[in-house]
């Protein structure tokens, strides 16, 4: 079983990558599972949600304490929050910045940066970067496939929105997989 | 008889209790005054005063309490209340 | 076929595949996605029912005691302070023999307030005539609605159902669920056609009240509802595997149960925690089993007692707490379907209130029990006490 | 000869109100106007009491009572079933003024805001009858009930009636009416009135208890008379929030209607209490001005 801890802030959409990230993977014919950090955080506090991948059902229902994935949506969370708490070795942390990383993620753990908000500006012009790092995401992870993630954002979003937001994704899946 | 579910009844039961065992006193309608108002009818709660072929009003002493409505609001004075023979 | 969705929106679906025809329901978290799909579907012609916007919870249900009196499937959903305001009806629905269905997203009573599950708010009215039904997970959610009205409006039971399932745990995680097609609905639950209802062509009371010459008769008769429930479950359960290959005829589910020596008893989403924990405490060599009870009302005492005869101790998990007493309902349950055998049952109560229940806790409750320490809340923050 | 109609036709003798009841009167006149295609809806009150220990039920046409707050939602729920059945029953609710207006309000409040398609009636006996005559928000002020009593320290009830029908008015009802068992034809044809409007229509129907108010049950119709002949009961009908109809009255002194009956007998023994008394004639005052009820008679000629 794989799991991914998304941290962000209240509307910044990271249960929805959370379900779409499920709903890619899911379609790439393995069990998924995701939740959000249930509580009543309003718009700009802190938010977790939770993806699991497993080749059979889930039944785990606990939170998701040691991820092998950490996406962060927001930099700034960095120093409010322990987001690199219980990474597994081994583990992926992508975190939307623009700057050079002033922190430090666990020993044997990889660090990918992308500048999602920049990316999101310009497929979207909003700054919501939700869909731009689930393209790097399945880049970085493999746990998806990126047509998957295209469906994904079609079956979710009408028409013109969909197409910006899978734009937006693919600039990223560009950005990570030219990276490597 | 047998528990119906969800204590539900249909109608006619009602009829087994025969109220006019809680008179004291009696309305006894005086046809001679009569003018076939209805109003003893109208106005009776138990709606126990019934109609004749005549046309005149009854009421069924299974059912009437004693009230004296009848015979307080009766614009002819047609009905007296008698004490009860028990 | 086997789609990918939200818990919520799974159950949701399943009820507007039940064909309700009125649909009462007051918007609460964590319920509220389920209220607000059902209303979409009759704004978009996808259900065809009357959705009535009540102003409260108490009128909710009882909009559904109305509408099932007058011949219509009548479902309702809500949780927690919700279902506490419905409480008078809920009784009344019961004593009405109506089978009227109700999702719980189970979720804690306040106070203090917490939006966050337990299962406080459905057990505490476990006395109320309806039956209980608790999901694992999202398949069984969504699953246990058909059932529900089946075995509700079986001319045998006419008693009403809650359909249980973990607030947020499950009503707000994505996940695989299998939901039936509307043709595969029907052929399961035909429409509701009750043999008595409000009808001028046959004018019936409803509602009547009972004097001491026949009160303790009717309380009976439900109770015996209750019971009879138990046959209609199983031939349905069985019916409904038959057809879609989920078999809900059991009660009880025993998970790694026979060889068992430490027996876990519990209900709902940790049951799928609790089999994960199981597998890793096997792998060690524990011989540690899994006791689930999926009908909580009417309690199947003997099925219960059966499957835990040969074990060697009891951990009875609850996420409520019958404060004063020596602990939550479901061990309460199992003590009294073991009565007389000298197996210890332990009871555990944990996750009140949203404290997530992790696979290191289920071992720590098997290590207390097989050390005799149990009958108390597990998982107290000390330095706060 | 075809046989007569019978008064007991929809609501059956047999039932166990007292005897002069002026609720069961209610009862019968309402089923009476309503006619056997409808569906009545009891709150729990002393009408329900009176009229449906089990099997004894004196209703004849389909009935339900559910509980004593929630008359209005469940008839909200039959009104929803009736209409996806593509029924044409009327319904009618039957409840007290507890019922009415005090638990029942939210339930109220929500079903007229929603506008289901049902007649109200508040049989009003200004109190809770079934429990033993307490006060509620529709007894009068200084009637003495048993939470309200008449003391060294109380004149009895602290406050005027609610006004029950101006708040349903408020909620957009398309027909609401005061009417009283002391006039049938126009109970009748008000009850009619409000079943073939469409929405939710509200008739308040002044009903006096022999057993609460304290007199002898003879007097039901002669007490409510007075009701309505001091300006104390205003009998009226607003269509749509307007005033359309008022039964105009030779209005009497407030006295002659509160000696009759033993809740107000504190106002005039051990020694009249004028100031309430003055109190109460200002409320028959003001409803004689809001609803225009006095007769004004021709100047007499010399």
């Amino acid at each position: 079983m794989k799991e991914l801890r998304i941290h962000g802030r209240g509307g910044q959409g990271s249960v929805t990558a959370a379900e779409l990230i499920a709903v890619a993977a899911f379609e790439g014919g393995v069990y998924a599972q995701a939740f959000p950090a249930f509580g009543v955080e309003r718009r700009g506090a802190p938010v977790q949600a939770f993806v699991r991948f497993d080749n059979k059902k889930i039944r785990k229902r606990s939170q998701v304490y040691e991820p092998d994935y950490i996406i962060v949506q927001d930099s700034t969370l960095i120093k409010d929050v322990n987001v690199f708490l219980g990474v597994k070795p081994g583990g992926i942390v992508i975190v939307n910045t623009e700057k050079k990383p002033e922190f430090k993620v666990p020993d044997g753990v990889k660090l990918i940066t992308i500048d999602a908000t920049s990316i999101a500006l310009k497929a979207l012009g909003l700054p919501i970067t939700n869909t731009t790092l689930m393209g790097a995401f399945a880049a970085a992870s493999g746990e998806i496939q990126f047509s998957a993630l295209e469906n994904a954002l079609k079956h979710r979003f009408p028409g013109e929105l969909a197409v910006k937001n899978i734009a937006a994704a693919k600039t990223a899946y560009d950005t990570v997989k030219g990276a490597a | 008889m047998a528990l119906a579910t969800g204590c539900r009844a249909r109608p006619g039961k009602s009829r087994d209790n025969k109220t006019g065992s809680w008179r004291v006193f009696k309305p006894v309608f005086d046809h001679e005054k009569c003018s076939k108002c209805g109003m003893c009818q109208t106005l009776c709660p138990e709606g126990c005063v019934h109609e004749d072929a005549e046309g005149f009003f009854n009421p069924d002493y299974d059912y009437c309490k004693g009230c004296g409505i009848c015979a307080e609001e009766c614009p002819k004075e047609a009905i007296a209340m008698k004490q009860e023979e028990k | 076929m086997l789609e990918i969705t939200e818990g919520s929106h799974a159950v949701a679906e399943a009820v507007r595949l039940c064909r309700p025809q009125v649909v009462s329901a007051y918007p609460i978290t964590p319920q509220t996605h389920i209220v607000e799909a059902l209303a979409d579907f009759v704004a978009n012609g996808k259900l065809d029912a009357e959705y009535i916007t009540v102003e409260n919870e108490l009128s909710a249900l009882s909009a559904c005691v109305g509408a099932s009196a007058a011949g219509s499937r009548a479902y309702s959903a809500t949780t927690s302070q919700g279902l506490m305001l419905m409480a008078e009806v809920v009784f009344n629905a019961a004593g009405m023999r109506l089978p009227i269905v109700m999702s719980i997203a189970n979720r804690a009573m306040g106070a203090p307030l917490s939006i966050w599950n337990d299962m406080q708010d459905s057990i505490s009215l476990r006395d109320a005539g309806w039956l209980h039904f608790y999901a694992e997970d999202n398949q069984e959610a969504t699953d246990l609605h058909f059932l529900a009205f089946k075995v509700a409006e079986d001319p045998s039971v006419q008693l009403p159902v809650f359909v249980c399932f973990d607030g947020f745990i499950l009503s707000h995680t994505y996940e695989p669920v299998d939901i039936l097609t509307q043709e595969q609905a029907d052929k399961f639950l035909p429409a509701f056609a009750p043999a008595e209802k409000l009808d001028a062509k046959d004018p019936i009371s409803f509602g009547m009240y009972a004097t001491p010459e026949y009160y303790l008769e009717f309380r009976y008769e439900t109770n015996e509802a209750q019971k009879r429930a138990k046959d209609a479950i199983v031939k349905y359960g069985k019916e409904f595997g038959a057809l879609f290959g989920r078999d809900y005829s059991a009660f009880i589910e025993s998970y790694r149960l026979d060889d068992a020596e430490t027996a876990i008893v519990a209900m709902g989403s940790m049951c799928g925690t609790i089999k994960d924990a199981i597998d890793e405490m096997r792998d060690d060599g524990m011989k540690v089993g899994l006791l689930r009870i999926r009908v909580f009302r009417p309690f199947p005492i003997e099925e219960v007692a059966k499957a835990l005869t040969h074990v060697k101790r009891i951990a009875v998990l609850d996420k409520n707490v019958s404060l004063g007493s020596r602990g939550g309902a479901t061990a309460i349950e199992v003590r009294d379907a073991l009565y007389g055998s000298t197996i210890p049952v332990k009871g555990y109560i944990l996750g009140l209130g949203g404290r997530d229940i992790r696979k290191k806790d289920i071992k720590e409750i098997v290590s207390l029990c097989e050390k005799g320490i149990g009958d108390q809340f597990y998982g107290l923050r000390k330095e706060l006490i | 000869m075809a046989e007569k109609k019978k008064t007991c036709d929809l609501f059956d003798c047999g039932h166990r109100a007292c005897g002069g009841c002026g609720a069961s009167l209610a009862a019968r006149l309402v089923t009476e106007a309503a006619g056997p295609e409808t569906i009545v809806v009891s709150s729990t009150g002393c009408m329900e009491v009176f009229s449906t220990p089990y099997p004894e039920t004196a209703w004849k046409v389909p009935w339900i009572h559910s509980l004593f707050e929630n008359a209005a939602a469940v008839a909200s729920g039959i009104d929803a079933a009736l209409k996806k059945q593509g029924r044409k029953e009327k319904i009618v609710i039957m409840a007290g003024d507890g019922a009415t207006f005090d638990i029942g309000m939210i339930s109220i409040s929500g079903a007229f805001e929603r506008g289901h398609d049902f007649t109200y009636i508040c049989y009003d006996n200004e109190a809770y009858m079934n429990t033993g005559i307490q006060r509620s928000g529709a007894t009068p002020l200084d009637a003495s009930t048993t939470t309200s009593p008449a003391g060294s320290q109380s004149f009895g009830n602290k406050r005027p009636k609610k006004d029950m029908p101006a708040i349903l008015a408020a909620h957009g009802a398309p027909y609401v009416a005061t009417a009283s068992i002391a006039y049938p034809a126009d109970l009748r044809q008000k009850v009619e009135k409000a079943i073939n409007t469409k929405g939710p229509c509200y008739v308040q129907v002044h009903a006096p208890c022999c057993t609460g108010w304290g007199f002898e049950g003879e007097q039901t119709i002669a007490i409510a008379k007075l009701a309505i002949e001091t300006g104390l009961w205003p009998n009226f009908e607003m269509v749509d929030g307007k005033v359309t109809k008022v039964k105009k009255v030779v209005r009497k002194p407030v006295t002659e209607y509160l000696k009759t009956q033993k809740r107000f007998r504190h106002l005039f023994k051990p020694k009249l209490q004028e100031a309430e008394i003055a109190a109460i004639q200002a409320i028959a005052d003001r409803n004689a001005e809001k609803y225009g009820l006095d007769i004004k008679l021709p100047p007499r000629k010399e």
